[in-house]
């Protein structure tokens, strides 16, 4: 196993930085998220885990899709906006890691591709940070997850001693850390953490679940704000619309966006002529459950609920998806 | 002690069909305290009253009374606090108070989520223990002292008019960078309730669905001026935020300029906000 | 010398009858005071007052009736109240409250239209450009290098 | 005017004020409240036969002050309507307060006037004992009287009598008078006989004034009384000293001559057995005549007398001599007073008034110790101290005394402080309790706790047709003025129980009592409308001269007296209610009946036309207003009137016609100090003016102007004409007026050169400006329309729209909407009429484009749109916003005020106004 001491990585760091945008979680008012970093002491490097997910540098809460010059005249112009911005990932949590697996099952391997979120996730190196507890809302472990979990990453850190334990799992990695002053050591890691805390429900239960009135009781409380879906690591809803930003003498200047979208908000399934199949808040919960559960597994044969907790954490009013896991599975409490 | 006396009454409210729901505290399989709509006489001792009773309940009373249709009467728990949103909810047609059954609860006080040791910042200067409006009335119990915490607004906002313009942008700046346009506080907030939020209308009149900085403060401050003495402090939208915000510090703001000018507090009677009403010839301004 | 975008909401039954004025009896007034015409002070809402900061002007002045001449009865009376509320607002977060000015200016008031936006304008020209606009606390981000791009195989 | 007032589609509301607007353009509703006439408008010629008689005399407003009017009153006689109105200000305080409700007023005025005879009448309107009530009344006029608050009450009760007395001293003329006293009542002096029987049981004032009252509306009355005498306590309980009773008995002979049958020494015990009789109603007004002895050791010895019986039994002349004997009263009101003067009278020089404190008026209690009689108060009585068989006094102790609590002192005895009062006689003066026994055994009228007879407000007994009226109703004594209160009152109730419906009703009361203002009696006092006498007090004869006999003490007033008392009144009603004018007014058409009404008008528009305000020249003092012979332009007009107070004469104070006259322009006009604007008519009037004193005294004219404005068609050549007869100009700013040398001096900076700058006149003629009407910001509420800064009314636009206001439907004629000429402001009134009438023609309005609008899926319903709205044009309906077209004028501060904009304003929408800064910005 490799082992690299605080100081050098720092130092390595700082050479790369001028390379990359280095991305790290960082702690700002008492927050910790993961946010392009000025200098590198602002890196947290003992932290459960960030309030955001790693999503929105792959998948930024807004970009620009295309620049339009719209002049009428026929010679109207339309510009991609590829983004080119080349990225290394600090600290990325294996849930957040996981979480980018999920996306990339959607944005990358169902085609056509999204050629924006591939652009940044070609440019971008994820350097994993593995956990060494699992917190309060955690249960990465009961969806197959795991607080060591590798999956996504190019490359994991562990804390040991004083420094970190390496694992360089994608040639990109390995190509990152060639000229990396490494030694090797030999420790056996292993992970002392007890899976499936919660029962994920099976296809049936969550089949026969669409009528049930679970959903209206666990619902009833839900205030509709978007927190849930926005600082979750496998939310991917968005909306794209097109804004006029100013233009002058004839011609106009506008942008096609891209932007967040969440099932829980009441517009987002409002469509043209204001009728909305989702508006009321059991349906947009339930949508967002089996989305997880049910939905995603059967497009992409994978979970797309990483167990990372947030949305339990941020939930203003206490909302739990576990808790509806277990009522799904074992019934109401 | 409280805890049961609320659930005996909830009980009989129920049985009697004197309400069809009461809206009151729960708490979740974590423990959370957290909203709970009962239903049903034999779950009430679901119901809890405690330290952690934060929310404001006031802001599923309108969207409860639809529900429940033409008739029907709802209950709910309200602190001190709480009772002034209703006040501005009534005053401003949004709940008909006859359709509520207030059980208004005496508080010393909610904690920080983050910090059990601590009252919330607004418990600590907050002179009001007994609800301004109740049908029915739990009175107070002796509850084990929290330490009120060193939080002062006066020196925080002293401090900050020493600011200098650029001082006070870049601090708001700093926060209103962070916000993810969640609208949690916009969704928590009792008296923030248009169908649609002028700031998210599909048209991007105001604001585009962006999240540029620009968009971000344009949808706090329109929103802090709509609350304009209507904002009665309850500061939920300020716990709720997921990446600690400080919005309350502009509603309070806000609010003292209302009472400074009007001698105004929202909430303690039933009566629209004088920025809209109150026509005088003392309006000068400019 | 610094020349201001400055957005003035004039009410239609006076100050901007008292521009005209002002115009006609060749009082001068800044250019770059830009005009714009409403039924009524209390027509101005004071979420286009921060719009008018977002899309970039420096200064915001509204003109209306004086109190008790309203067309309209008590537009201006509302106007009268949101405007300093408003003040106190954008004050809080780092707008300089000059920027913002209310004030009264009827129809026959010409000379006094010139004075208060010249005045105004000067404020202004004080202040210098609004701080307002902003791209926030972004970071400079390194252009992609073509020649050593990372392939990610598969 | 006249053909305005008689036009038939045009109707006039006067002395009426719109309270409240409502609706919209073609559809207001307007809220007229209106101050009665008290003048029928239809049947009333304007003959000014009721001015001619009305006691009261105002100030003319009309006249400016400075003449004065009457109460009943026309402006002028060219006033459109011709009919007469009468001025009240409400019911004057001394009326207000008398339990009869006497008009005091009116029968003061009277006297002020020498027209005692209706004076008289006027008081025997609602008393039939003047004589009684001029003498031994407790006033309750005279402590209501406004004039408290400046010196002392006018002395209403001596007034009283000596219209009482007169009338009693020209009874044989009297007698020949036409009853006036029946005027504005429902009595008649000969009914039609109802074929009703009425008993009374009781003559005294209660029981006399019921049953005239009741014959006076065809009732046949009996009055039955138990003793020799009618009066009842006014003959048996009152000595003559206070109260002669030749007078007395003439007001019962009057009473009996109306018809009204006096069986005495008969005490009724049967009542149910009266109703057998036949009779269809009983009144029992028995009085309270069992003075009350208190259950001491030895109060039941012989020589305890009784105040009621001793003094029945020395006024009914029984020979009882006292001399020798040492008297002790025990009591502490008049009744003991009286007793103790009465044993005085009867020989004996030492008698003692033994009481708790003492309650009686002021001046008995004086008179009483003239008469050399001791009063002992702070006593409290323990026993009747016998030895052998005779009484050796009465065994007190002291006591602390405090005030009267529910009718009873407080009292503190003081143990150690027990001692004997001499003397042989006690008579007990303590008060009265009433005899219930002559009511029926079966108790089938109730009697009530702890004293008195039960009986609803209507005076019914709980025995069906049996009432109760005075002292007897409640069980103990009062005053005669209540008594007949009460009589008055019962024979009402009565007449409505034998007649149902046809009954008369209560009288109705002003729903105002005029208490005047101090500052407003000071003025009148200042302006000698009202004299600023002392209070005038009647003489009394010295004790050597009446304590042996029975004669009056008191004396009538001098004519003079009486006639300066008069004066005193400061007549705080304004119309005195004496009903002279009905008297006089052979048309039948007033009525002091009529009460105020509320009425709402639907019409499509409003035009107003409040007019102005004449500017105050006083509040230039540099113009020396003020100053004899300095008047207004306005002043001045009223001596050119004919029927104004100089006759149309142009005189000075002096009388004498002004030789030099001068008139100043621009008072209170195009003067920072007061107001900025021109007043456009003062110099056209003020060339007129010049004219006409040319005209009427062939006086040198000076007119001193700033600008000399003859605007509009014929002016500049008026001004020529009149520049041409003489008149002297000078273009100046006029510094100051002032009395110099005997002269009026004017005194101005010149504006020309080799000019004077100074003249000294006789008259100054102060051209004063225009100003907005006091009332206008309040109608200009009311109709929700705006006024310019300087107070008008502010049209919709300067040139485009000068009639109309900002709010549709309401337009705008004559000075209210700024200063004006008679000739613009009649162009004005047509552009109006014109305007309205285009409306109304249309039978349906077009609004402006420039609306409110909403989007109902995004209202929340919160209702700041509908605070905001200026016009009430908004509500809430079913949970969201609801624009009712017709009101909204488009100012769009409801769009301002919506949080998400659900409310817009069509024209002016946000996208439009976002656009316009956007473009403006970029």
């Amino acid at each position: 196993m490799n082992y690299i001491r605080q100081e050098d990585l720092h130092n390595w760091l700082a050479d790369i930085g001028e390379e990359y945008r280095l991305t790290a979680p960082v702690e700002k008012d008492g927050v910790i998220l993961y946010e392009p970093i000025q200098s590198l002491d602002e890196i947290v490097w003992d932290f459960e885990k960030p309030v955001n997910s790693i999503k929105e540098i792959f998948f930024p809460q807004t970009e620009i899709l295309m620049e339009l010059q719209i002049s009428g005249n026929g010679s109207d112009e339309i510009k991609e906006v590829i983004p080119t911005e080349k990225n290394i990932l600090l600290n990325v949590r294996p849930c957040d890691a996981h979480g980018l697996n999920c996306l990339d099952a959607m944005f990358l391997d169902d085609s056509p591709p999204d050629v924006y979120y591939a652009a940044r996730r070609q440019n971008s190196v994820v350097m994993g940070l593995s956990c060494s507890h699992m917190g309060e809302s955690c249960f990465c472990t009961s969806v197959g997850g795991s607080p060591g979990d590798t999956v996504g990453m190019d490359v994991m850190l562990s804390k040991y001693e004083e420094g970190f334990l390496v694992e360089l799992l994608t040639p990109i990695g390995e190509a990152l850390f060639s000229d990396l002053p490494v030694t090797e050591q030999v420790i056996e890691v292993e992970s002392p953490f007890e899976k499936g805390l919660f029962p994920v429900p099976n296809e049936e239960i969550l089949k026969k679940s669409f009528d049930s009135e679970l959903w209206g009781m666990q619902a009833e409380r839900c205030i509709s704000c978007r927190i849930c879906a926005y600082v979750c690591p496998t939310c991917r809803c968005f909306d794209i619309r097109d804004e006029v930003v100013g233009g002058s003498n004839g011609t106009k200047q506008a942008n096609r966006i891209r932007c967040w979208d969440s099932c829980a908000s009441e517009a987002y399934r409002r469509i043209a002529g204001g009728h909305n199949p989702r508006a009321s808040k059991i349906e947009r919960l339930r949508n967002r459950v089996l989305c997880k559960l049910y939905y995603y597994p059967q497009q992409y044969g994978m979970l797309s609920c990483v167990g990372c907790g947030r949305c339990i954490d941020a939930c203003p009013v206490g909302m739990d998806i576990t808790e509806i896991m277990s009522v799904l599975v074992e019934g109401p409490a | 002690m409280q805890t049961k006396l609320l659930q005996e009454h909830a009980q009989m409210l129920l049985d009697t069909a004197q309400v069809e729901c009461v809206i009151g505290y729960s708490l979740s399989p974590r423990g959370l305290t957290r909203p709970m709509f009962i239903y049903r006489g034999e779950d009430v001792e679901q119901l809890v009253w405690n330290q952690h009773s934060s929310h404001n309940l006031a802001k599923y009373l309108r969207e409860k009374i639809v529900d429940l249709g033409d008739t029907g009467k709802v209950a709910v728990v309200l602190k001190p606090c709480d009772t002034k949103s209703l006040n501005v909810l009534v005053a401003e047609h949004k709940i008909d108070r006859l359709r509520v059954h207030v059980i208004g609860m005496a508080c010393s006080g909610v904690v920080k989520d983050n910090n059990q040791e601590r009252l919330q910042d607004r418990c600590v200067e907050c002179e009001m223990k007994q609800p301004l409006v109740y049908d029915y009335l739990i009175a107070a119990e002796h509850t084990p002292e929290v330490s009120p915490g060193e939080f002062d607004q006066d020196s925080w906002q002293t401090e900050f008019e020493d600011y200098s313009s650029e001082q006070k942008a870049e601090f708001w700046l700093a926060h209103f960078d962070r916000c993810l346009r969640c609208y949690a506080c916009r969704q928590v907030c009792p008296v923030c309730d248009c169908p649609t939020c002028l700031f998210e209308r599909d048209d991007s009149l105001w604001v585009g669905p962006g999240s540029s900085i620009q968009e971000k403060r344009m949808f706090h401050l329109g929103r802090a001026y709509h609350l304009a003495g209507r904002c009665t402090g309850c500061n939920e939208c300020e716990r709720v935020c997921p990446v600690n915000i400080p919005i309350s510090k502009i509603n309070q703001k806000l609010a003292q300029v209302i009472e400074g000018e009007f001698g105004f507090r929202a909430g303690i009677e039933a009566v629209p906000s004088p920025l809209l009403t109150v026509v005088s010839g003392k309006e000068y301004g400019g | 010398m610094f020349e201001p975008k400055i957005i003035a909401f004039l009410c239609t039954w006076c100050s901007y009858t008292g521009a005209d004025l002002a115009g006609t009896s060749r009082k001068s007034s800044p250019w770059n005071i830009r005009a714009i015409r409403t039924p009524c002070s209390g027509r101005v809402s004071p979420e286009i007052i921060i719009k008018a900061f977002d899309e970039g002007a420096d200064g915001v002045i509204v003109l209306g009736c004086h109190i008790g001449e309203c067309h309209y009865d008590s537009g201006n009376h509302r106007t009268a109240k949101r405007i300093p509320v408003l003040k106190s607002l954008m004050e809080l977060v780092g707008l300089e409250p000059e920027r913002i000015r209310l004030d009264w200016v009827s129809a026959s008031e010409g000379d006094k239209f010139s004075k208060v936006v010249t005045e105004f304008n000067e404020t202004i020209q004080a202040l210098g450009p609004a701080k307002w606009l902003t791209k926030g606390v972004g970071v400079d981000v390194p252009v992609l290098d073509e020649t050593k791009v990372l392939q990610r195989e598969g | 005017m006249v053909s305005v007032g008689r036009h038939e589609n045009i109707t006039l509301l006067t002395g009426s004020n719109v309270e409240s607007v409502s609706g919209y353009v073609g559809n207001y509703q307007v809220k007229v409240r209106s101050t009665p006439r008290y003048v029928i408008e239809d049947l009333c010629t304007g003959c000014e036969q009721c001015a001619s008689v009305c006691p009261i005399e105002v100030e003319n407003q009309f006249e400016l002050g400075l003449s004065t009017r009457k109460a009943v009153y026309r402006n002028s006689p060219q006033a459109t309507p011709s009919a007469f109105a009468i001025e009240k200000e409400g019911v004057a305080p001394c009326r207000d307060a008398c339990p009869a409700g006497q008009r005091v007023m009116g029968y003061v005025a009277l006297v002020k006037r020498k027209r005692y005879a209706d004076a008289y009448w006027t008081i025997r309107r609602d008393n039939p004992f003047p004589s009684v009530c001029g003498r031994v009344c407790n006033h309750k006029c005279e402590d209501a009287c406004s004039r408290n608050a400046y010196d002392a009450p006018v002395n209403i009760v001596a007034l009283k009598r000596y219209v009482a007395d007169w009338a009693y001293a020209n009874r044989d003329e009297v007698a020949n008078m036409t009853d006036k006293s029946l005027l504005g009542t429902p009595f008649k002096k000969e009914p039609t006989p109802t074929g009703k029987h009425v008993a009374v049981i009781g003559s005294g004032p209660a029981g006399l004034t019921a049953a005239l009252d009741l014959v006076r509306l065809g009732h046949a009355v009996t009055v039955f009384e138990s003793y020799s005498v009618a009066g009842g306590m006014m003959r048996v309980g009152i000595p003559p000293h206070r109260l002669p009773y030749d007078q007395l008995d003439w007001e019962i002979q009057l009473i009996e001559d109306e018809g009204v049958d006096i069986k005495l020494n008969t005490r009724i015990s049967n009542i149910p057995g009266l109703l057998d009789d036949g009779y269809d109603s009983i009144l029992i007004a028995t009085g309270v005549h069992d003075a009350i002895k208190l259950p001491i050791r030895n109060s039941n010895h012989p020589d305890n007398w009784l105040s009621v019986d001793f003094l029945k039994r020395a006024l009914l002349g029984e020979a009882l001599d006292l001399s020798g004997r040492n008297v002790i009263v025990l009591g502490a009101g008049d009744v003991a007073l009286d007793v103790a003067r009465t044993a005085v009278r009867l020989g004996t020089p030492d008698v003692k008034i033994l009481c708790r404190g003492m309650r009686a008026s002021d001046h008995e209690i004086e008179a009483a110790i003239e008469e050399g009689i001791e009063i002992v108060s702070g006593r409290v009585f323990k026993s009747v101290v016998v030895e052998g068989d005779r009484i050796q006094g009465v065994e007190c102790v002291e006591a602390e005394v405090g005030g009267i609590v529910e009718g009873r002192r407080i009292v503190e005895e003081l143990p150690g402080t027990e001692h004997v009062v001499e003397g042989d006689l006690v008579i007990w003066a303590l008060g009265q309790k009433g005899d219930y026994t002559f009511l029926p055994r079966d108790g089938s009228i109730n009697t009530k706790y702890p004293t008195g007879i039960q009986a609803d407000e209507e005076l019914k007994t709980t025995l069906e047709g049996v009432f109760v009226a005075g002292d007897i109703r409640n069980g103990w004594t009062s005053f005669v003025v209540d008594a007949i209160a009460d009589g008055h009152h019962a024979a009402r109730t009565i007449d409505r129980f034998l007649r149902g419906d046809e009954g008369i009703e209560e009288p109705k009361k002003h729903p105002r009592v005029a208490v005047m203002e101090t500052t407003r009696i000071e003025e009148k006092i200042a302006k000698g409308l009202t004299s600023s006498k002392d209070r005038n007090e009647p003489i009394s004869i010295p004790p050597m001269g009446r304590v042996n006999n029975f004669n009056e003490v008191v004396q009538c007033f001098s004519e003079e007296q009486a006639i300066a008392e008069a004066e005193r009144c400061l007549e705080c009603g304004v119309c005195a209610e004496c009903m002279e004018c009905v008297a006089a007014c052979e048309k039948g058409a007033i009525s002091h009946e009529m009460e105020e009404r509320v009425e709402e008008y639907k019409v499509g528009a409003v035009i107003l036309a409040t007019g102005f305000k004449d500017f105050d020249a006083g509040e230039a003092p540099e113009y020396g207003y003020g100053l004899p012979d300095v008047l207004t332009a306005l002043e001045f007009e009223r001596l050119l009137n004919p029927s104004g107070p100089t006759a149309g004469k142009v005189l000075k104070r002096n009388g004498e016609p002004p030789k030099r006259v001068g008139i100043v322009h621009c008072v209170g006009s195009r003067n920072e100090k007061f107001h900025n604007y021109c007043s456009r008519a003062c110099c056209m009037y003020s060339l007129k003016l010049a004219q006409l004193v040319r005209d009427y005294v062939d006086a040198e004219v000076f007119e001193i102007y700033r600008d000399m404005r003859a605007f509009g068609k014929g002016y500049e050549e008026f001004y020529n004409r009149v520049a041409d007869s003489g008149v002297n100009f000078y273009g100046g700013n006029v510094r100051s007026v002032r009395k110099q040398n005997g002269h009026l001096s004017i005194h101005w900076d010149e504006n020309y050169f080799d000019q004077p700058d100074q003249v000294d006149v006789d008259m100054v003629i102060l051209a004063t400006g225009f100003e907005a009407a006091e009332g206008s910001k309040n109608v200009a509420r009311t109709f929700g329309i705006s006024r310019s800064s300087d107070g008008f009314y502010l049209e919709k636009h300067p040139k485009l729209g000068p009639v109309e206001t900002a709010t549709n439907g309401i337009y705008l004629a004559g000075a209210c909407q700024s200063p004006k000429d008679i000739p613009d402001s009649v162009a004005q009134a047509g552009g109006a009429a014109a305007i309205a009438l285009a409306l109304l023609d249309q039978g349906e309005v077009a609004l402006d484009p420039t609306l409110a609008a909403v989007e109902v899926g995004l209202c929340a319903g919160c209702g700041q749109c509908v605070v905001a709205c200026p016009y009430g044009a908004i509500s809430i309906e079913e949970g969201v916003a609801r624009v009712n077209e017709y009101r909204c004028k488009g100012c769009g501060t409801c769009a301002a005020a919506c949080p998400n904009k659900a409310m817009t304003l069509v024209h002016y929408e946000d996208q439009q106004l976002i656009a316009e800064l956007i473009g403006a910005l970029s």
